[in-house]
């Protein structure tokens, strides 16, 4: 609950790597542009970038007016460029519609770290960082997959609640979840689209309860707004199937480890990515490299697994999970 | 003789029937070409329906219409213009955000590719408005600025910028001054004289025996008399138009000076709004009618408004003693102002009889908020009785009934509950003899019972047949105050007009 | 007067249609149009539109919504509009849920929700009758702000109800005769305003101001006092929405409530009120609301994919109101 | 009556306010309010906000809403209204980006654009005028039904502009006199639309049918033929629209044009064009539309947080009208 909330809301909040890439080197001006901060995950991503900016006295954060308008974060990043800052991070709306203006970006000489949505064309990115949609869908898919199968259910009832069905991760998420439960002969019943709020979760959600009275398993694609959807599901009490998460909010952590609600486990996309970006940008930009690894210079491409958080494991993900 | 000449429009068996109410039921009408036809009746005889039909506006359900001896269908306002048919509407047909000279161009713009020629139009139009002597009106004024008159003066310049055979005019005085309407008339004969036919609706019989050739009577939607000669008896229209006799039209007075020492209603000192009205002081006392009379724009609405607490200005307002703070408190000290123009001012019209009737006195029928709807309709029943609104329906939307009744229905208003001073804009615009005679009777009837009346009147024979003390404005300034009977119109003319005559 | 005054005009001074049957028949389409949705429900899924516990979903789904479409009723009947009444609701919902707030338990949340939510519709008031902002951008600014001060108060985060304060989930939980409270409450809360609107002098002045504000005034209505009291009213439903929508999702959220102002306008117009104002009817409104409602339930239920909803939603919404003009019509 | 007396007719009121200046002080305010926020930004900002590049950034982000608003103008002075102009937009951009459009080369797609907006407008108008529909649930409809079928269309993917068909982009990567050629269009359509509603028949009688139909109608103009064109009028300014916003974009997508119907109605409105119609200007319109673009400009130079943006827009709102009444009083 939000009062239990406090006293860890930093939990999620990035810390010094330890090494001597944190001594202060040349001052950098990062800027960083992502969608509106409108619901849980994206909040936690600006919240984490700004909170990992601030560790570095030698960094001066330029966000920009997080939008869900692709025409308004293009001139957004055309006014970083403007502004000549050091390093840019982008998290865009769509990868494939801002790539014209990162490319313009790197052209102009300023490193881009692309975070999470990634451009489709190389040239227009130093380094890309981000979770895997795809995979998070072969996550869910399998565990729910597994779980059914020995439980030994003929034909069940799989429900899906997307995000923002018009988003390209959501796709990507759905083609994934739908993949991995082939593996097992099985297929998704019924999809609908939430837009990633507490209230379209409980909306849609009563709905789908209202059209399968039997179903054996669900996947919501986000934690945010499964906030809604259990509270749709307890209102209409049910009880007779299980409920997998999506990104791995410390609320449905918490869920998971009281074992109260359907919801037995949920699937990371962690937001932290956004800290580990900022970082990547400012040894970019300083011309560092990242001091576990050989190489001089910071990878070109991150990619952070999917981990699936159950009751077994669910403590030593708690401190990673963001408040929603 | 006109009778020679045959005639230039027909109609004959006329019906329409609207939800509720039959307005026209089988109506004949015979317009010779260069006469002035006048269109006689009672509020909601059926006048403005009638002409309506053959201005294209609606379809009658039955009936011909011949013009120069052909069958014509007028299927729309295009139709009935194209045959060379422009009429002016009882309700003002303006768009107010655009300007005169659009307005009187509208629809046959001065265009060349859809291109607007604003110079070209400007000229025309100053044009026009001047043959209706009124070139100070600016071609490029927004006519929602302009005051009742203004407007009816533009529709007017618009009917003329069609070259029409037929010219209809709905009742084209009733928002005029008296030495407007010469102007009007003068027009109206340069027309006729160049062989314009002009169907002439006004409630003003004296204007009918001016300019009227021949006269048409219309009684709840029938023809009850054809082209009767214009110079038959008074009497006998008005018992055709009403079917009764209306006697003395002004009720009498009571005796001179019955007034002095009576405790005073209103008082007015050094009331100014810098540029329409200034330093006006005057006071009207209990059971007395104070009548102002002066030239359209001289600033009588705005007098009215101000001590209403409609309108900001200097100087002191005084009910009963009581300063006057804001429109509410006029009502609570007992105020009620019937405006000049009753649907922008007056009237909700998507609403009913009743609730429009009512809206002045709600607190009446409310407990705790809560309304009394029974004697609020009882209430509102008893006055479309008392005022003879027709049709008599409280239910009915205020807006299907004809002007005149509308024009009752304002007054009605402040009728409900009584009032200790009425402010009455010119209160029987539009309304016709017979009820105008009840009008009077009514006000005369609520002044002796005590009520104090400030009477605004562009029809100098109703100011002074009714009122007992006469104010005479010009260009916002008391110029003259005396008993109504001290003055005639010839005086009052001279009075009101120094100055600004030649 | 003497009683040789002439008769009523015309032959039939018969039954005449007032406003009041008008409205009857302009309902009469909406009611038809629902109908028909409900045919098809029950042709498509036997099994579960029927149900009481369809029923019971399509009715707590609507009455969030619902709550504040009676708010806007009023003030689009006044002549005005709200644009804010979504983010209103979720400024409220977020303050109602506060640690601060929630340490004083149930009672206080919900007072607090009420009191935020008239007080900002109050500041939109004052803004448009003292300040004469345009309706339009006075709550359009409001909604920009009350948003942005949502998501200050919440830091973005969703504030779940605090066990201890579960009386208010109760009301989305508990049910009483088969229906959750909150359906209750929006029952109360329909009922109150038509009383309001029908049966008081508030009601009356309303349908005044907005059909002709000019002649309002000269009839010694306080335009501009009543002006506020609207859009207080209609903050106040935002306040008790912001209750249910609590109740319902067990959240306070900045996110709350977006976009709802389209469908509560949406609902009100489709329900036969004038956007121009002067005219309109509580019940109109909500039978529109409930329109939209079944019609996003038959989809989900038939496990339409959006973009068929949407373009379905276009079509239905057509066809419903010239079907509601046929019915007006030809009667 | 004395004809003795040559008619010395009383003064109707003389000098009485013209169109034109009433207007020109209308837009004094906005011009006042976009001048303080220009000195805010170079004094909050001296280094970037008044470079020649962030000017060219803002007049190519005001292109897109700029071109619609100027559609919405007429129609909303035409006394109708809009709602489905973003997703009109969204779904010209799809409709022009298929690979089936896309393979016959950028002059067909740009064409493919324009007739899809003009037709979907019409419909509008249709629906709006012969189906007596009213305006509001018109074209919300439109917007559910056409952004339904752009997702179709689209299968909800980004289609990219084939580098065959650069020519596209090319009209916000080229620049003349170190514009983008987007921004010349946006020029040429505010040109256009001001000539169109200042100095044609159409125009005036757009005023007209807004101001006061059955004036119109009594005057003889086809109101229901004029209402449909205006509605089209506004669907081409969508497909233009769309053209800008694949440059911009280098693809078509269902997302386009998302709540833009929002923002460029408050641009008309804070514009000074009554939402009752009959009254308004293009010039006001796009001087409000800037005030937007420039705000949000501000906020990014200056790195405010969503929160606190939201907030300061709502109070800037608010100040740029009151500032505006004022000047539009005290002249
Ligand atoms: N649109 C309408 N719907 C229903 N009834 C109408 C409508 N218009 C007029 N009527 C009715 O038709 C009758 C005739 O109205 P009309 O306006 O022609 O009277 P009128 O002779 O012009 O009266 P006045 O002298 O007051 O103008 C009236 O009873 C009126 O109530
Ligand atoms: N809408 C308006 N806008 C600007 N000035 C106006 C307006 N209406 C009236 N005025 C001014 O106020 C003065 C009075 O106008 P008004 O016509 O009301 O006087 P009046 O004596 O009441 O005439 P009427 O007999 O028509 O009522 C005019 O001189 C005019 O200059
Ligand atoms: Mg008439
Ligand atoms: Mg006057």
């Amino acid at each position: 609950t939000s009062n239990a909330s406090n006293d860890e809301s930093s939990a999620s909040a990035p810390a010094l790597a330890g090494t001597d890439n944190d001594k202060p080197g040349q001052k950098v001006v990062i800027g960083f542009s992502a969608p509106a901060a409108d619901h849980g995950w994206i909040a936690a991503i600006a919240k984490n970038a700004e909170a990992a900016a601030k560790l570095y006295p030698d960094v001066e954060f330029k966000a920009v007016e997080p939008t869900n308008d692709i025409n308004q974060q293009i001139a957004a990043v055309e006014s970083l460029i403007d502004a000549k800052v050091g390093a840019l991070v982008i998290l865009p709306n769509d990868g494939q519609q801002l790539n014209q203006v990162a490319r313009k970006a790197s052209d102009a000489g300023i490193p881009v770290v692309n975070l999470d949505r990634v451009f489709p064309d190389k040239l227009s990115y130093r380094t890309w960082i981000g979770g895997d949609n795809y995979g998070m869908g072969v996550a869910a898919g399998h565990y729910i997959g597994a779980k059914l199968k020995e439980k030994g259910v003929a034909k069940p009832v799989i429900l899906e609640i997307q995000g923002i069905a018009t988003l390209p991760l959501t796709q990507d998420r759905s083609k994934g979840f739908a993949d991995a439960l082939k593996t097992y002969g099985f297929t998704v019943t019924a999809q609908q689209d939430a837009q990633f709020t507490v209230q379209s979760g409980t909306d849609v959600a009563t709905n789908l309860l209202q059209a399968h009275k039997k179903i054996d398993a669900l996947w919501n694609h986000d934690d945010d707004q499964g906030v809604g959807v259990l509270a749709a599901i307890k209102e209409a009490n049910r009880t007779e199937f299980f409920m997998v998460g999506g990104a791995g909010s410390a609320n449905a952590m918490r869920e998971i480890k009281s074992g109260s609600s359907v919801l037995e486990a949920t699937v990371t996309y962690s937001p932290s990515m956004a800290s580990s970006a900022v970082k990547l940008a400012r040894l970019i930009a300083q011309g560092k490299g990242m001091s576990d690894l050989v190489e001089q210079g910071v990878p070109q491409s991150i990619t952070l697994a999917s981990e699936t958080i159950t009751k077994d494991n669910v403590d030593t993900y708690l401190p990673l999970g963001f408040e929603s | 003789m006109p009778d020679i000449k045959d005639p230039l429009l027909v109609m004959s068996g006329i019906v329409k029937q609207f939800p509720g109410v039959r307005a026209l039921d089988g109506v004949d009408l015979e317009v010779l070409p260069g006469e002035v036809h006048c269109l006689l009746g009672q509020n909601g005889a059926g006048k403005s329906t009638l002409i309506k039909t053959l201005a294209g506006a609606h379809q009658p359900d039955a009936g011909v219409i011949r013009l120069g001896g052909r069958e014509v269908r007028l299927t729309g306002p295009v139709a009935a213009i194209r045959l060379g048919i422009s009429t002016i509407y009882q309700e003002l047909d303006l768009v107010d955000g655009l300007s005169v000279a659009d307005n009187i161009f509208l629809g046959h713009e001065k265009a060349r590719f859809g291109f607007t020629r604003t110079a070209e139009a400007h000229r025309a139009a100053s044009g026009l408005l001047t043959r209706l002597g009124h070139g100070e009106i600016p071609p490029a004024t927004e006519v929602g600025a302009l005051p009742p008159a203004g407007k009816q003066v533009v529709s007017m310049a618009r009917a003329l910028s069609h070259d029409a055979r037929l010219i209809v005019m709905d009742e084209p005085s009733a928002a005029l001054a008296h030495d407007e309407v010469d102007n009007l008339f003068r027009t109206v004969r340069e027309l006729t004289a160049q062989g314009v036919a002009v169907v002439y609706i006004s409630h003003r019989l004296e204007e009918i025996r001016e300019i009227g050739d021949r006269v048409t009577v219309l009684k709840d939607g029938r023809t009850v008399a054809v082209g009767l000669p214009a110079d038959t008896p008074t009497r006998e229209i008005v018992s055709l138009m009403t079917g009764r006799d209306v006697e003395h039209v002004f009720p009498a007075r009571r005796d001179p000076g019955s007034h002095e020492g009576r405790a005073e209603v209103l008082r007015v000192e050094g009331l100014t709004v810098p540029g329409v009205f200034e330093d006006i002081s005057f006071a009207v006392r209990e059971g007395e009618i104070v009548g102002l009379a002066g030239l359209v724009g001289s600033g009588r609405s705005e007098i009215l408004e101000a001590v209403y607490g409609a309108r900001k200005a200097s100087g002191k307002v005084l009910v009963d003693g009581k300063p006057v703070r804001g429109v509410s408190s006029a009502v609570r000290l007992g105020l009620g102002l019937a405006p000049e123009e009753r649907k922008a001012q007056a009237l909700l019209l998507e609403e009913s009889v009743a609730r429009n009737i009512t809206l002045g006195g709600l607190a009446r029928y409310a407990r705790l908020g809560w309304l009394d709807r029974g004697s609020e309709l009882a209430d509102a029943g008893r006055q479309i009785d008392e005022l003879g609104i027709r049709p008599a329906d409280p239910g009915r939307p205020i807006r299907t009934l004809s002007g005149g009744n509308q024009q009752k229905a304002v007054l009605a208003r402040w009728l409900v509950d009584r009032r200790r001073l009425l402010l009455l804009d010119e209160p029987t615009r539009g309304v016709d003899v017979g009820a105008r005679a009840d009008l009077y009777a009514v006000i005369r009837r609520l002044a002796d019972e005590g009520i104090g009346v400030l009477l605004v009147s562009s029809e100098i024979p109703e100011v002074l047949g009714l009122a007992d003390r006469v104010l005479v404005i010009r260009d916002g300034r008391n110029v003259h105050e005396s008993d109504a009977r001290e003055l005639d119109e010839h005086r009052v003319l001279d009075l009101i007009m120094e100055g600004s005559a030649l | 007067m003497n009683d040789t005054r002439t008769p009523p005009v015309g032959k039939l001074p018969a039954p005449v249609r007032t406003l009041r049957d008008r409205g009857g028949l302009r309902h009469l389409g909406l009611v038809g149009a629902l109908v028909l949705l409900c045919l098809v429900g029950l042709v498509t899924r036997p099994d579960t539109f029927a149900t009481s516990s369809n029923l019971v979903t399509l009715l707590a789904l609507a009455s969030t919504i619902g709550v504040i479409t009676v708010g806007m009723t009023f003030v689009i009947i006044g002549g005005g509009i709200d644009l804010s009444v979504g983010s209103v609701m979720a400024l409220a919902s977020v303050w109602a849920t506060t640690v601060a707030t929630q340490s004083y338990g149930p009672w206080v949340m919900a007072l607090c929700a009420l009191l935020v939510g008239t007080a900002t519709g109050a500041v939109s008031g004052l803004l448009i009758s003292y300040g004469k902002m345009v309706p339009f951008i006075a709550t359009l600014a409001m909604m920009a702000a009350a948003s942005g001060l949502a998501q200050r108060l919440s830091d973005r985060r969703t504030q779940l109800v605090a066990p201890e304060n579960d009386a208010i989930v109760a009301l989305s939980t508990t049910r009483v005769l088969g229906l959750p409270i909150l359906v209750y409450i929006f029952a109360a809360v329909v009922a109150a305003g038509w009383v309001l609107l029908n049966r008081t002098t508030f009601g009356r002045r309303t349908y005044a101001v907005g059909g002709n504000a000019e002649a309002a005034r000269l009839a010694g209505i306080d335009v501009r006092k009543h002006t506020v009291l609207l859009y207080a009213l209609s903050g106040l439903c935002c306040g008790i929405a912001a209750l249910v929508i609590m109740a319902r999702t067990t959240a306070g959220s900045s996110t709350h409530g977006y976009l709802y102002e389209l469908d509560a306008i949406a609902a009100v117009i489709i329900g036969g009120t004038l956007l121009t104002g002067g005219r309109g009817t509580i019940i109109g409104s909500i039978l529109g609301l409930l329109v939209f409602t079944v019609i996003t339930n038959l989809f989900i239920l038939n496990g339409l994919d959006t973009s068929d909803q949407l373009i379905a939603k276009g079509l239905i919404i057509v066809a419903a109101v010239l079907l509601q003009q046929r019915t007006a019509n030809t009667s």
